[in-house]
């Protein structure tokens, strides 16, 4: 196919001996009317080289923001970002945007939820892949076109010639994220970001666009960080999964050992109030009680503790913190974690 | 394609004709009888013969009917008294008026598009809120108040611009041309700045917003061209639009500027010809200024398909 | 109860993401006006009026008490008290703002023209929120030929460039105020009729309108209890800014000649006769220009204020 | 896919009973016409939940609508009991009103901004001047507190004080507060976290119980659907791919579109591959041209020319298990995994 044609990007820095991505500790505040919302909360994890990491949680966890604050994608205007972003040992919390702009696209890149809205839909779709590329690496515009061209049948566009001449709306929207992937991929980051990619799209769609993520990101060599709200989604494509809740990790494990033994109450309640496919029909689903937590006033002690069957006066009163990896690396922030015993997830499926 | 345009050309053509029928019955609906107000004095057998000749004694749906076939053949009609033809008039006022439109529709533009930009870019900045807070000010600020203020100070008193002008044609001389030109197109300017780098604002900084700017962003494109190449495009769609729809304030506007500064226009002339109840010329201006006013949104409409994919192949892709 | 603000994280990616199609663009200078105006000046905001807002609030307060007083008021008469040998004079102490061509008394006018040109504005709105009002909410609602036979309507009437339109009414049925107020009120009827017909069109997607039809309301019912209550806001900030608009209209048309008859005192005719006297006393166009000024500012602002509490979208217009 | 046909439907009691129903819209001013619902015959018991699923653009909620007259179809016939609803209008339609009802998708869109909870709730029994002023205001009380809403102090209180899943909650107290027959759910749970799905799941489920209601239950999430639903059926491109209680549907498909939707379901179980499953490639037609004969044939790995040139009708294959497909799949067999995805 194309590798050519990008191999001498996807090749150009040799790497250090820096984890890819080292985050501690990092904070996003937003300023607002009412009060400073804590979206991301000191959330701390390492990324090595080519693997891939899955961020789970419900809407206000603040999962997505934390995939734009750790890229530095958020307006600078009423947020506060502190803490620290390590890419390839080089810090990225409070670089400006000249700097950023030359990771952005050529170090890492993202992979958007709409792809309706996430593409210009006033510029063809050629131009807006040959742009990042001409932006990254010094080539000529017949050469860009090419490159193009090869990224589109890499992601397994039919008729490429004909789809780089169209407008996003004139296509569907599988074929839209299809594009925004090539787009993402273009200059052979090191790092991809997909946020909830393939919440937009249905069902049958979107595990043609999860392959087409995990085989890019297996054949480059790239690490990912894929964001979803779906278990589901990251439980055969991730190497380690990172479950949110009111802006901070509470569990974080290998994906094979987070789903055999998982150990924090948020966790497991999360995986049995979805109705599973395996289970007879009406099969009573255990619910999560209670409302997602606010993120001006947050609960004090273990931001979970007011919806946990498990809590105590403890749970109230200390928040628990993100315990050191195990001989698994497995990490939780729980007082009182799930024994093993009382798994009821055996039934996982 | 062609089918949309056929379509909006038939809708020109009959907003057109309901305008004129409109104002042609609106001039049967005055009080009175036209014929005496022309000539008051005259004996009934003048009357009758007046009336004869100005084919009033026809049914409305006839007199329309020879009015528009005089119209479409490019003949306006003639002005009671004189006989003067409405045509030479149109023919030297309706540049200068055109020529007046044109220059405020350029400035304001060429004005308002860049603040509008980088005040959206920049929301929320000193810069953007002060240029914000003059601009609503501008608002409110009715052009004549603005073509007064002109007159009283740089015309009366400081006596720097010639007031009560002669237009002088451009290719004749365009230093005089601009000299006289200068108040009142700035007087129909300043509000259409405010309009239009308001609207350009609020659309930039909407666009701005979404996902695909984003996207840009983190492609590594750089501020400057995000905001002319990405942003500015799909956001002045609007703005185009509304500078087309804005001809119509443009020409009340230009009504009442050139006759704060005598400027021999096509406004002028109307408003003469109101004075002097000079209906068949009046109809003409009022005609000629409707066909204007939606020919140059039907431009706008078919431009604004061609510009935006979106609507270009709605057909196609739906 | 909702906490004050239970994701808010996500919110405000979903703020910065908040693509509203905008496929109805603003088709008349009101409504660009009121797209002008309310581009966001007044930031959306807690319960309560802004220092600024109470200043516009009061000016107008200030305002309508002074027409409707004025016969009351210890004030010249602004047609009769004429002494031509003080004409065109500058402001003096017993003058505050001058005296105009006839040795009137501009402040007693301004009062005057003030109940006048007002009332003109008012009436001219109000006739046109109510039947403009009807005719949008209706054809916004029926969608099918209904909607579509009204739609065209509106756009005929919007066809003619307004003050165009107002010139053309006037100048052939006569300068009376009866004339004038229906002249504008014509020019206002399309431009409330095409407000509330788009945002009746976008309210009437919401599914809480399929919910009341689901529940057995009839359209009437529907268009009253769930459509007009959401379309109100929209329709009563642009009636704030037509207010504003035919007050400058009516100066305008008697501007050029075109206004009420100058033996009614509104602020066009007091702007009229100090037009002749630009260079002995610029006094008698300024003041009542100052005061054009203020009220049309006045009510942008507030008519901003109320979409910005009430978030009336740009884009619904 | 699918097809046509009335092989399914029950020769005993029904509730809801539509027969060869055609909706379709014109697209734009092009003269053109989409059928969303391109033929479909389906019946509902007294009692049941049924279950419709498939992909955006299958018509599963235009059908709903058009079942409760709110799109009204261009053909077919929707038995409610004995009356025909196609053939109603005006004040006869609307009498009907009370006993068929309709959750949204969106909680918030569906309730009212500018009204309050209370009134909200009340509008079905005022419009209908169902009993009295005290009666109707303890029936608003019981349901409110039924669904799970403080009762007392959300009568007074306008949508946007309440959460997406309140909101949900009030949306049904709303729906039964008329004592319906019948409730058509349109996606009532997509909008929102899984840990309120599964609150708002278990509360239909209750009410239900308790109010001996029929439901129809519309979803694009196919474990949503199986949790609920007594029967279930599968849509593709306006037309009827297959019905059946869904333990059986789910356990052995026997049409290939509901064999590729549930292979592409995400698994939270790390031990599955997802890359290894069978599934189907491309993305669904546009409506405006459907594919002749089967109009599952563009994706199916197993269709032959037969399926292009007829369109299958639908067939009871098993006892309560009806499909329409010329070549279902037997029990146990699979979809063959893609070639792609093997790659």
């Amino acid at each position: 196919m194309s590798a050519e044609s990008f191999a001498e990007s996807s090749a150009t820095t040799p790497s250090s001996d820096a984890p890819l991505l080292v985050v501690n500790n990092l904070k996003t505040y937003f300023k607002t009317d009412r009060g400073l919302v804590r979206a991301v909360d000191g959330v701390s994890f390492t990324l090595e080289r080519g693997r891939t990491l899955g961020v789970v949680g419900e809407s206000g966890s603040g999962k997505t923001v934390l995939a734009r604050s750790i890229m530095g994608l958020l307006p600078k205007r009423d947020v506060e970002r502190s803490g620290s972003v390590k890419f390839e040992g080089v810090e990225l919390v409070g670089a400006d945007n000249s700097l950023m702009a030359q990771y952005w696209g050529d170090q890492m890149a993202m992979v958007f939820q709409d792809p309706m809205t996430s593409l210009n839909p006033v510029m063809r779709v050629g131009k807006q892949i040959t742009e990042g590329l001409r932006q990254h690496l010094d080539i000529s515009k017949d050469h860009a076109n090419q490159t193009a061209l090869a990224l589109l049948s890499s992601v397994g566009i039919p008729e490429p010639e004909r789809r780089l001449r169209q407008y996003p709306h004139e296509m569907s929207g599988g074929m839209r994220q299809r594009v925004m992937i090539a787009i993402a991929i273009a200059c052979g980051p090191k790092l991809l970001f997909a946020d909830e990619p393939t919440t937009a799209l249905d069902v049958t769609v979107q595990a043609q666009i999860l392959d087409l993520l995990q085989t890019q990101q297996r054949d480059r060599y790239m690490a990912m960080i894929l964001v979803t709200h779906d278990l589901g989604v990251v439980a055969g494509r991730t190497d380690e999964i990172a479950v949110m809740y009111a802006g901070k990790i509470v569990e974080k494990a290998p994906t094979k050992v987070l789903f055999s033994n998982l150990r924090h109450p948020y966790t497991e309640a999360l995986l049995s109030s979805i109705p599973k496919i395996s289970d007879p029909s009406h099969t009573r689903l255990k619910t999560i009680g209670g409302r997602p937590p606010n993120l001006i006033n947050p609960p004090t002690g273990c931001k979970f503790s007011p919806r946990c069957a498990y809590a105590t006066d403890k749970c109230r009163t200390e928040e628990p913190p993100l315990s050191a990896p195990d001989s698994d690396g497995h990490q939780f922030s729980c007082w009182f974690p799930v024994e093993l015993s009382a798994k009821q997830t055996s039934g996982v499926r | 394609m062609l089918r949309t345009f056929t379509l909006k050309f038939l809708r020109l053509v009959l907003v057109v004709l309901v305008v004129t029928f409109i104002t042609f019955g609106l001039t049967k609906l005055q009080p009175g009888d036209p014929v005496s107000k022309i000539i008051p004095f005259g004996t009934a057998q003048q009357k009758a013969a007046l009336t004869q000749d100005l084919g009033l004694n026809e049914p409305v749906y006839q007199q329309y009917g020879k009015w528009l076939g005089n119209f479409l053949q490019g003949d306006f009609g003639k002005y009671y008294d004189s006989k003067q033809s409405v045509n030479t008039v149109i023919k030297t006022s309706l540049p200068v008026s055109l020529e007046l439109m044109l220059y405020a529709q350029f400035f304001a533009l060429l004005i308002a598009i860049p603040l509008g930009v980088t005040t959206a870019y920049r929301a929320g900045s000193k810069y953007d809120r002060g240029a914000n807070a003059t601009m609503f000010a501008l608002l409110a600020l009715p052009n004549f108040v603005v073509a007064l203020l002109l007159a009283i100070y740089v015309g009366a008193k400081w006596q720097l611009l010639p007031t009560q002008s002669n237009v002088i044609p451009f290719p004749l001389n365009p230093l005089d041309n601009w000299t006289y030109m200068l108040m009142p197109v700035v007087a129909l300017t300043l509000g259409q700045i405010a309009v239009y780098m308001r609207l350009l604002r609020s659309d930039m900084i909407a666009t701005l917003q979404e996902d695909f700017i984003t996207t840009a962003k983190a492609k590594g494109i750089p501020t400057r061209r995000i905001l002319w190449r990405h942003a500015l495009r799909p956001s002045s769609l609007t703005l185009l639009t509304v500078a087309g729809l804005n001809v119509g304030a443009l020409i009340g506007g230009a009504i009442v500027v050139e006759n704060v500064f005598g400027v021999p226009g096509l406004g002028k002339r109307i408003t003469e010809a109101i004075l002097a109840k000079q209906y068949p010329a009046l109809q003409s201006y009022v005609a000629i200024i409707a066909i204007l006013y939606v020919t140059v949104n039907f431009a706008i409409d078919i431009l604004y398909s061609v510009l935006d994919p979106r609507i270009r192949n709605a057909r196609s892709v739906a | 109860m909702r906490d004050p603000l239970p994701d808010h994280g996500e919110e405000l990616i979903h703020l910065m993401h908040d693509s509203e199609a905008r496929s109805d663009v603003p088709a008349d200078s009101v409504t660009q006006h009121f797209a002008a105006v309310s581009a966001g000046t007044v930031k959306a905001k807690k319960k309560g009026l802004t220092i600024g807002a109470w200043i516009a609030v009061g000016w107008m307060t200030l305002l309508i008490l002074a027409a409707i007083l004025a016969p009351v008021l210890p004030i010249p008469d602004p047609i009769n008290d004429a002494n031509p040998l003080k004409a065109a004079q500058g402001p003096t102490l017993n003058h505050i703002f001058g005296l105009d061509g006839n040795g009137r008394d501009v402040f007693s006018r301004i009062i005057w023209g003030a109940r006048n040109s007002l009332f003109i504005a008012f009436a001219a709105v109000i006739t046109g929120f109510i039947i403009g009002g009807a005719l949008g909410l209706i054809s916004g609602y029926f969608k099918g030929r209904v909607g579509g036979v009204l739609g065209a309507l509106t756009d005929i009437l919007l066809a003619f460039p307004q003050l165009v339109l107002a010139l053309a009414v006037v100048s052939f049925l006569g300068r009376t105020v009866f004339n004038v107020t229906m002249a504008l009120a014509i020019v206002s009827i399309p431009i409330l009729a095409r407000i509330t017909r788009a945002s009746t069109l976008s309210w009437s997607e919401r599914d809480f309108v399929t919910a009341a039809r689901a529940q057995g309301a009839g359209h009437i019912r529907t268009m009253l209890r769930e459509i007009l209550p959401n379309v109100l806001p929209a329709m009563l900030s642009i009636a704030l800014l037509g207010i504003a608009v035919a007050i400058v209209a009516e100066a305008s048309l008697s501007l050029v000649g075109a206004g009420v008859k100058p033996d009614v005192t509104t602020w066009g005719n007091v702007i009229f006769s100090g037009q002749a006297y630009l260079r002995e006393a610029p006094s008698m166009v300024l003041f009542p220009s100052m005061v054009i000024f203020f009220t049309v500012y006045a009510l942008n602002y507030l008519g901003d204020v109320l979409r910005a509490t009430f978030d009336v979208r740009e884009s619904a217009l | 896919m699918a097809g046509t046909g009335k092989a399914h439907l029950s020769q005993g009691e029904t509730v809801l009973r539509i027969e060869d129903l055609f909706v379709e819209f014109p697209v734009g001013r092009s003269g053109l016409k989409v059928s969303a619902v391109a033929g479909i015959s389906i019946d509902v018991r007294e009692g049941e939940t049924l279950g419709l699923v498939g992909e955006s653009g299958c018509g599963k909620s235009t059908l709903g609508k058009a079942i409760m007259q709110i799109v009204r179809a261009n053909s077919g016939h929707v038995m409610f009991g004995d009356i025909d609803l196609m053939t109603l209008q005006g004040e006869e339609l609307r009498q009907t009103r009370p006993r068929l009802q309709m959750i949204f998708q969106d909680p918030i869109s569906s309730l009212n901004p500018r009204r309050r909870v209370g009134k909200i709730v009340r509008e079905g029994l005022d419009i209908w001047k169902i009993g009295d002023e005290a009666s109707r205001q303890a029936k608003v009380l019981e349901v409110l507190e039924v669904v799970g809403i403080d009762a007392e102090a959300a009568i007074g209180r306008r949508p946007h004080e309440f959460s997406g899943g309140q909101c949900q909650r009030i949306s049904i107290a709303r729906a039964v507060a008329t004592e319906p027959r019948v409730i058509i759910c349109d996606e009532p749970v997509s909008a929102l976290d899984v840990s309120v799905q599964a609150q708002i799941l278990n509360l239909l489920e209750d009410m239900k119980a308790r109010y001996g209601l029929t439901l129809v239950f519309i979803a694009h999430d196919l474990a949503v659907v199986k949790n609920i639903s007594d029967r279930v059926a599968v849509m593709y491109l306006g037309k009827l791919c297959e019905i059946a209680t869904p333990d059986d549907l789910y356990a052995s498909p026997a049409h290939p579109y509901t064999a590729a939707l549930l292979s592409a379901i995400p698994v939270a179980d790390p031990e599955v591959n997802p890359t290894l499953r069978g599934g189907v490639g491309g993305e669904i037609p546009s409506p405006l041209a459907p594919p002749s004969g089967c109009r599952f044939r563009t994706r199916c790995p197993l269709a032959t020319e037969k399926c292009a040139e007829e369109e299958p009708q639908i067939q009871e294959i098993r006892p309560n298990h009806f499909v329409a497909c010329h070549f279902p799949l037997a029990e146990g067999q699979e979809l063959p995994a893609l070639e792609a995805n093997i790659a």
